[in-house]
């Protein structure tokens, strides 16, 4: 079982939560960016065999949309932020 | 078949005074308390116990535990057979029905034998080779024969009449085996205070001391231990408790199983459960097994793994053999002949090593036990039952031994299969001949026979410290523990076995898939040389027993073909044992396979003749009774109601949000295509939410209730979707944004009253609230409370008839639908469902989920482009630019008007222009079809190349599927009321 | 004023049953009569709603989501970033926050019928929850006075420890007959009682 | 080049083993690799093998080598729940996936080793009229393409299935279905081993444990491979190494719309026969057919995220045996004997993508989500042309590159845009 430890409510069952895929794409500025940069965005991936930022939100908990570091070759959960925290610091 | 009692007078881990009878295809046997199937049958003389899967050779018991492939049985009756059950691992109860399998027509007389006279045919990878002729299809003829000779049993016809659960469970360590070093390992750390949970797949704690005799000394250290867990209030010993596999995260499932024969469902009490465990640390104390020698016809009834032998005889007091003849290479094997001489039977022992250490020369010397060292057994001689061993002396000498069983030790496994199943591969050990548990990582330890240490004190120590090691990774420290002092530290020592020259007769690695070593040669021949391709190509380890007596030996086979030394690993997979569907999926079959959502409205709905269906895990009503008894004919009753007079539909299912905070409209402006942030408090809007790339996520209306306080609904099945999606981009993208997003779905029952007469409707209802076009125009809103309850109000129509949106509180909602129905009686007001409000969507032209609203559209390809704001951004606006979304031959919404007044349209047909050839993929298909109460025809909506570019052009709607074809004229989607007089009258 | 019907109605006429042993060891109860909402703050808004609601006579909000925190008879659940239930048997508070609270600040969803409210009773209770609840529920880990969002049978819950055997399970309004329906079929083993509470304090 | 036509499978030659004990010889060579070859095939699965046979077969390009990291099989095509179908309704799929289909009802003679293909026939099942409807559609689109399909109504259902639940029990009543009678499955080790055993006859050179760790370029163009077992010269590289195809394509700069999911697959104790059809259930993802071993084959949906681990998620297990008791009430005593994960390549529109890239000489098959297997033949057909030809066979121009570009995307199941849903 894969197990996320959410910064609110501690380790759950990924099947408390809803994927979001990749996090390590950019989206491009809200009104901005060209139509390659969506493009790159939206449909291309990284896809890497190791370590994987990506986004799950606990569903069936609180709510908040996460920010995982995942190691696809083992499914280690190696950081876990919250996404809106991530983004404030960016 | 042999009828002496085998059952020794005294002895064993049995109670006499219960005798349990049960039948084996219908014949009434007896056995005890305490035994399992396998103990009953070779007690009551039965020793020929099914038959191979693909040769179909007579077969004894070859173990008394897990590792059982042959002894497999039909158990229990009509719904409750369960096939393919190891004899070995079936409790015994009272009027247990049994039959032995895979004997055509039974296991005594099996026509199906002869193909091990066509053996020479049916070599590893045959019909790779054949069954290809004379024609294209022959296979399928040919499969037809294979399938029924193959399958092992027969599987039940009817409904699981018995109940299984899921469970949860939390650990900080959970040892898993409760023989000697699992025992000591769960005292270790449960006395360091960890909180642990031991599991035994058996009945009972033990392990390899239950095959000993219960008035040996060694008895008294098992009980201790048993004493002191159940002394530790954190440790829980759970028998009859299987761990089945390992997963991510600590997670290990396991199996556990009622003591019951017949489990009393009605009850509650279930057969089975699977529990879900995530442990903080594991401790592997799975133990071993033994492996069989291979040898011509070592598959024979009475060839038998050593060890299991010895448990017959002294855990259920069944002696099974006078004259034994016992081949082994490895120390435990003289131990065992010793134990079984002690037992009073004439014993021989082959050992394939020249020489071996003095004290076991002595024991068995004292034991009584002849022996021959540097002998080979080399066969076994008999059909159904053995009757001869033959083995080559040191010397080279051929020497046939009658005896009436002969028994194999060829060595121990580590059972390593739990520990692997995340993908840490097992390292060969040379010293043990053996595959030892890989690189485990922290948190995960192994101690005893699993981890190849076999002497009971080297176990016992072992056990202790991993168990103390468990406990202290998850925080437990410190805790002493006595050390046992009298536990015997026997060495154990191995020599890989020897494979014999090849004879007459077949030799096996694998007894259930019938893989011998003429198979595993083939295999080499044919360049099927690596482990997986040897499995995959003779199906070794790949039966029900899933290899457990014959991975090692395959590959061996294979190493020494190849002239290499044994070694190499292979991929366990879970599970250990094979493990029931129903079981997994625990209670939730039937109604609770999934969760039904349910209207606040319900209630009033069963009440009052409503029909219901499922919109995803929603029930709806679908039509109401007072409409009609077919859903065809409700319908267009309900549909007539909205549009002459007035109706009422339940519409809590849509999705409710409320938005909160100063910068909603800026982010609604975001989200919807068009624009927001301009209504006006007391106003409503529909809006299109586009996906990223462009596809419609969804529709639906806005509301401003007041300045900073917003309530949008969503369609049914996009309303999980919308709500994560708002959240996303608050939580990710737009942070700095000062919005809250509430779902309030289940806060509010929702109910649209539609039709000419709706507003007098609300007047009659809602008396003292002003609902008139002026106070309340089309896309308004106004917040009421009447008899103290608060309701909302929304001016919005779906069917395109003047209609009302109403919501109240969930609990309230019942009381206000009926005050509405009540007070709107004189109207002739009646509730309509689904299937109408459906319809009448169709005739004013709106999208629906899942129909046109399928994740495939664009906003334009439905009719909607004018509606995107060229004022502001959002969301998908980029990629929405993108040639192949604005090419001109895109599919788009159209209306269909049906020209053949005999024919009706169908979803799914696909549309051809006239003059089309009707083949391909033609120029589009119907989404949504309905007969329009209002034009007298059948009308549809659907996609078609070029959209209404092509209105008033004839179209053939093709659906050959009926051999159909229907003309019809493409039309504008909006049938009823273009100008919107209904709504805004 | 139209008379309450609350969706577990039909349902909880159905009477209890004895377990394998012939015995009744839960007590599955509807709790009634509360009044619930949810207050939020907006990004940067928490520390202003905390001081607004607090000034309006709201209970202190708590910046722990593991532990309910209880102010009288109210008892609030901080339920993520800038949400916050709270549950109290009156709602005069309620409504006069809902009023006056700054729109700038927050605001309150009213939720009282969102929720069924059950109580889960007897010295089977956790054994029984774990059927279903994936959460550790071992006292040292799961005390009285915790709560947590999980889920029931792929529906969102939130249970709260509300004495050593005694558990609430709040469960949406419109998933609550499923899951009534799936809990007794799971406390048939056990053998239970059903019933109603609407005495306030509970 | 060609070794002699000797030991040629047949019934006769079985006996003939049989009676003079003769061994077989090696269903392929074990080649080792050369300096250089035509056409450099990276992935030793059914696909890459399936390329190799047909250029050499179609073609006449036999100075072909496939390169494998492991054993040949050991991917995709020895981990599926071994279907074969062609019921698709979008433009493009439908004709790529029944020439496929065709090519498998010739490929145990073309390749003069039984495949076992048993056309038992698929049925899709509907739970309501709406999705009737939707099932309707695909079934005309592939009757006006020539392929055979049947709509069934619930009665129609009972008695061609009559061990599925139609008590009032059922959470989902069944409503009816979509019957495909040429559809049914294919012992997937065999097509493996046929197509290197058949490519190996033709001259390829099939090189296992040889793992590709970069790419050779000269200007902007791939001129060979670099791997654990040296430097090889291609004149042309194929990359078709489902699951892990970002990690190669990455070694050649490039980036696809490609992420690599688990999805699972399970196997029951062999029983006698009980399920003579392949039976898709409506309510989720669900899909079971009975093996000719007599183990009932099935499997689900992916786990749900990015994942190389080849191992499942337990929950995904207990899913999983929910629909089969759902749609099977009497499966729930059977057992399951094993379980195991494959890496899957999913795209945005759950399209694959064949054919060139940005890279000169160098080409590309991956993307084929859920439905590689049943693709194979047509994949190494129409990829086999495309590297003959340097430019792509018709059949497969709708599966480019860089369809998202245009607005092309090829949605066949209508899951919207993201790789875990479809």
């Amino acid at each position: 079982m894969l197990i996320i430890p959410c910064p609110d409510c501690g380790a759950r069952d990924y099947t408390e939560f809803r994927y979001g895929g990749d996090a390590n794409r950019s989206r491009p500025a809200h009104g901005g960016g060209s139509r390659e940069d969506w493009h790159d965005h939206v449909f291309v991936f990284d896809n890497p065999k190791g370590p994987h930022r990506e986004y799950w939100q606990h569903v069936l908990g609180c709510r908040e949309w996460l920010l995982v570091e995942r190691d696809t070759a083992s499914n280690t959960v190696i950081a876990v932020h919250r996404a809106r925290d991530r983004e404030m610091a960016r | 078949m042999s009828r002496r009692p085998h059952r020794a007078p005294a002895g064993g881990r049995i109670d006499r005074s219960r005798i349990v009878t049960f039948t084996l295809e219908g014949r009434p046997l007896a056995g005890v308390a305490g035994d399992t199937l396998a103990s009953a049958l070779l007690a009551n003389g039965i020793s020929l116990v099914g038959r191979s899967f693909k040769y179909h050779r007579p077969r004894g018991f070859l173990g008394a535990g897990v590792e059982e492939p042959n002894g497999l049985f039909t158990v229990g009756r009509g719904a409750r057979a369960t096939p393919n059950l190891p004899g070995t691992l079936v409790e015994l109860h009272e009027g247990l029905a049994a039959s032995r399998q895979n004997g055509t027509p039974s296991v005594g007389f099996d026509l199906m034998a002869v193909n091990d006279l066509l053996s020479p045919l049916l070599g590893a990878g045959f019909y790779y080779k054949t069954f290809m002729g004379p024609l294209r299809g022959s296979w399928m003829f040919y499969e037809r024969f294979i399938r029924r000779a193959a399958g092992l049993g027969v599987a039940p016809s009817g409904p699981d009449p018995d109940r299984y659960e899921t469970r949860h469970a939390f650990a900080d360590v959970l040892v898993v085996g409760a023989g000697p070093a699992g025992l000591a390992a769960a005292r270790a750390a449960g006395e360091a205070g960890a909180r642990v949970v031991l599991v035994e797949q058996d009945t009972l704690a033990g392990g390899g001391l239950l095959a000993l005799s219960p008035e040996q000394p060694l008895e008294r250290w098992r009980e201790d231990a048993l004493r002191a867990l159940a002394d530790l209030p954190e440790v829980q010993v759970l028998t009859r408790t299987t761990a089945l596999g390992l997963y991510d995260g600590n997670t290990v499932a396991l199996l556990g199983r009622s003591a019951h024969g017949e489990p009393d469902a009605a009850h509650g009490e279930a057969r089975e459960w699977i529990t879900t465990l995530r442990a903080r640390a594991i401790v592997f104390a799975t133990g071993a097994i033994e492996r069989p020698l291979v040898f011509a016809d070592n598959d024979r009834p009475g060839v038998m793994l050593a060890s299991a032998a010895q448990a017959y005889r002294n855990r259920w007091a069944v002696s099974l053999g006078e004259r034994v003849v016992l081949g082994t290479n490895n120390d435990s094997g003289w131990m065992t002949a010793a134990e079984l001489a002690r037992g009073g039977a004439e014993l021989t022992l082959i050992e394939q090593r020249a020489a071996v250490t003095p004290a076991l020369r002595a024991m068995a010397e004292e034991a009584g036990v002849r022996v021959h060292t540097g002998g080979l057994i080399t066969r076994a001689i008999g059909s159904r039952a053995v009757r001869a061993a033959q083995f080559s002396t040191g010397s080279g000498r051929d020497v046939t031994l009658p005896c009436d069983l002969l028994c194999m030790s060829g060595g121990w496994s580590c059972s390593v299969h739990l520990g692997s199943h995340t993908g840490i591969k097992p390292v060969y050990r040379a010293d043990i001949d053996s595959m030892v548990p890989g690189s485990l990582p922290e948190g995960q330890f192994a101690a005893g026979a699993a981890n190849g240490t076999f002497s009971l004190a080297g176990a016992v120590r072992e056990g202790v410290a991993a168990g103390q090691a468990a406990a202290r990774h998850t925080g437990f420290g410190g805790a002493r523990v006595q050390a046992d002092a009298e536990l015997p530290d026997t060495p154990y020592t191995v020599q890989p076995a020897v494979l014999p020259p090849p004879r007459r007769g077949k030799a096996f690695a694998d007894f259930q898939s019938d893989v011998s070593t003429h198979d595993v040669q083939i295999a080499h021949e044919e360049g099927f040389v690596a482990v997986e391709h040897l499995k995959r190509y003779t199906a070794l380890g790949m039966a029900t027993d899933q290899g457990k007596t014959s991975n090692l030996n395959g590959m061996a086979l294979m190493a020494a073909m190849r002239g290499q030394s044994p070694g190499g690993t292979t991929t366990f997979r879970p599970p250990w044992v094979p493990m029931s569907i129903g079981a997994l999926a625990g209670r939730s079959t039937g109604q609770h396979f999934r969760p039904a959502r349910r209207s606040p409205l319900h209630d009033w709905h069963v009440a009052n003749g409503a029909v219901f269906t499922e919109a995803g895990p929603w029930l709806r009503p679908w039509y109401y009774r007072w409409a009609g008894d077919s859903p065809e004919s409700a319908y267009l009753a309900e549909m007539h109601l909205v549009r002459e007079t007035v109706g009422i539909s339940d519409i809590s299912s849509l999705g409710k949000i409320e938005l909160h905070g100063p910068d909603v409209g800026e982010f609604l402006d975001r989200v919807y295509v068009n624009v927001f942030s301009s209504l006006a408090v007391g106003k409503a809007r529909y809006g299109v939410m586009l996906n990223d790339d462009a596809t419609v996520l969804d529709d639906g209306t806005c509301a401003r209730l007041a300045d900073t306080r917003w309530f949008l609904t969503t369609t049914t099945a996009q309303a999980g979707e919308v709500m994560s999606h708002l959240e996303f981009l608050l939580q990710t993208a737009w942070t700095d944004l000062r919005v809250q997003a509430v779902s309030v779905t289940d806060q509010y029952a929702g109910m649209s009253v539609a039709g000419p007469h709706s507003r007098k409707a609300l007047e009659l209802a809602l008396p003292g609230h002003d609902v008139s076009d002026a106070a309340l125009p089309h896309m308004g809103c106004l917040e009421i409370t009447h008899e103290g309850v608060a309701l909302k109000v929304l001016r919005l129509s779906f069917s395109g008839e003047l209609a009302f949106e109403v919501y109240a509180p969930a609990d309230r909602g019942i009381a206000v639908w009926e005050h509405i129905l009540r007070a709107a009686a004189p109207l002739g007001i009646r509730p309509y469902g689904l299937e109408a409000l459906a319809s009448l969507r169709i005739e004013k032209g709106h999208v629906a989920g899942s129909m046109e609203l399928d994740h495939r559209n664009t906003l334009d390809d439905l009719g909607l482009g004018r509606m995107a704001s060229t004022r502001k951004a959002f969301i998908g606006q980029e990629l929405r630019q993108r040639p192949g979304l604005q090419a001109p031959q895109r599919w788009s919404l159209v209306g269909l008007e049906c020209l053949d007044p005999d024919k009706t349209l169908r979803g799914g047909a696909i549309l051809f222009a006239a003059g089309d050839e009707i083949a391909g993929h033609g120029r589009g298909h119907i989404t949504s079809v309905t007969w329009s109460v209002v034009l007298g025809k059948t009308i549809a909506l659907g996609l078609y190349r070029g959209g209404l570019a092509h209105a008033g052009e004839e179209i053939i709607c093709a659906y050959p599927l009926k051999g159909e074809q229907v003309r019809a004229r493409i039309v504008s989607p909006v049938f009823i009321d273009p100008e919107g007089e209904r709504l805004h009258a | 004023m139209p008379e309450a019907h609350p969706v577990l109605a039909r349902h909880l006429q159905a009477g209890g049953r004895d377990g394998v042993d012939g015995t009744r060891a839960l007590t599955l109860h509807e709790l009634r009569g509360w009044h619930l909402c949810q207050i939020s703050a907006f990004a940067g808004t928490d520390d202003a709603l905390r001081l607004h609601s607090r000034a309006l006579g709201a209970p202190e909000l708590p910046r722990d989501s593991r532990r309910v925190a209880a102010e009288g008879d109210a008892r609030v659940c901080r339920l993520g970033a800038g949400r916050y239930l709270w549950t109290a048997p009156a709602d005069a508070v309620m409504q006069r926050v809902a009023r006056e609270l700054d729109p700038a600040a927050g605001s309150l969803t009213p939720l009282s019928a969102a929720r069924v409210r059950f109580m889960v009773e007897g010295p089977a209770a956790a054994q029984f929850l774990q059927r279903g609840i994936a959460l550790d529920l071992h006292p040292a880990v799961f005390a009285v006075g915790h709560f947590a969002q999980t889920g029931l049978h792929h529906v969102p819950v939130l249970l709260e420890r509300r004495g050593e055997a005694r558990y609430e399970l709040q469960v949406p309004t419109t998933w609550a007959v499923s899951v009534w329906e799936w809990l007794t079929d799971a406390a048939l083993p056990f053998g239970y009682d059903i019933g109603v509470d609407t005495a306030p304090g509970l | 080049m060609l070794r002699p036509m000797s030991d040629s499978y047949s019934a006769l030659a079985l006996a003939r083993h049989a009676i003079t004990r003769s061994p077989w010889p090696a269903a392929w060579r074990k080649a080792e690799p050369r300096k250089g070859y035509d056409v450099v095939i990276v992935g030793g699965g059914g696909h890459g093998l399936a390329t190799a046979y047909y250029l050499a077969a179609n073609h006449g390009i036999r100075n072909v080598a496939v390169l494998e990291r492991g054993y040949v099989g050991s991917g995709n095509v020895g981990r599926n729940t071994t279907l074969v179908r062609s019921n698709y309704q979008t433009d493009g799929n439908t004709q790529f996936f029944e020439f496929s289909l065709k090519l498998w009802e010739g490929l145990s003679h073309a390749l003069n080793y039984n495949v076992m293909l048993s056309q038992r026939g698929q049925v899709v099942l509907a739970h309501g009229p709406g999705q009737l409807d939707s099932l309707a559609r695909k079934g005309n689109t592939m009757l006006l393409n020539g392929i055979e399909a049947e709509l069934l109504d619930r009665a129609q259902l009972m008695r061609l299935l009559p061990y599925l639940d139609y008590s009032p029990r059922a959470r989902f009543p069944l409503y009816g279905g979509l019957l495909q009678r040429r559809a049914g499955t294919v012992r997937h080790d065999a097509v493996a081993w046929g197509y290197a055993r058949a490519a190996d006859r033709l001259g390829v050179d099939i090189i296992e444990n040889c793992d590709v760790t970069g790419f050779v370029t000269e200007g902007g163009r791939v001129t060979g491979v670099r791997t654990s077992r040296g430097e090889i010269s291609a004149g042309r590289t194929a990359i078709s190494v489902a699951g892990h195809s970002s990690e190669v394509a990455r070694l050649a700069g490039l980036r696809l719309p490609v992420e690599s999911h688990l999805l699972q697959a399970f196997v029951t104790e062999p029983v006698k026969p009980l399920v003579d059809h392949v039976i898709s259930f409506g309510a989720e993802l669900f899909y079971i057919s009975q093996s000719d071993r007599g183990g009932l084959v099935f499997g689900g949906h992916i786990d749900g995220f990015n994942s190389y681990t080849q191992r499942g998620q337990f929950p995904k297990v207990q899913t999983v045996a929910e629909c089969a008791v759902a749609l099977m009430p009497a499966i729930s005593r059977l057992r399951i004997l094993r379980h195991w994960g494959g890496i899957q390549d999913m795209t945005p529109d759950g399209s694959p993508f064949i054919g060139r890239t940005p890279v000169d000489n160098l080409y590309l098959n991956a993307g084929w989500c859920y439905q590689g297997f049943k693709a194979t033949p047509a994949t190494g057909w129409c990829f086999a042309h495309t590297l003959a030809q340097g430019e792509e066979h018709p059949l497969i121009r709708c599966f480019s590159l860089d369809r998202f570009h245009h607005g092309d995307g090829l949605d066949e199941y209508g899951l919207g845009n993201w790789t875990w849903k479809q």
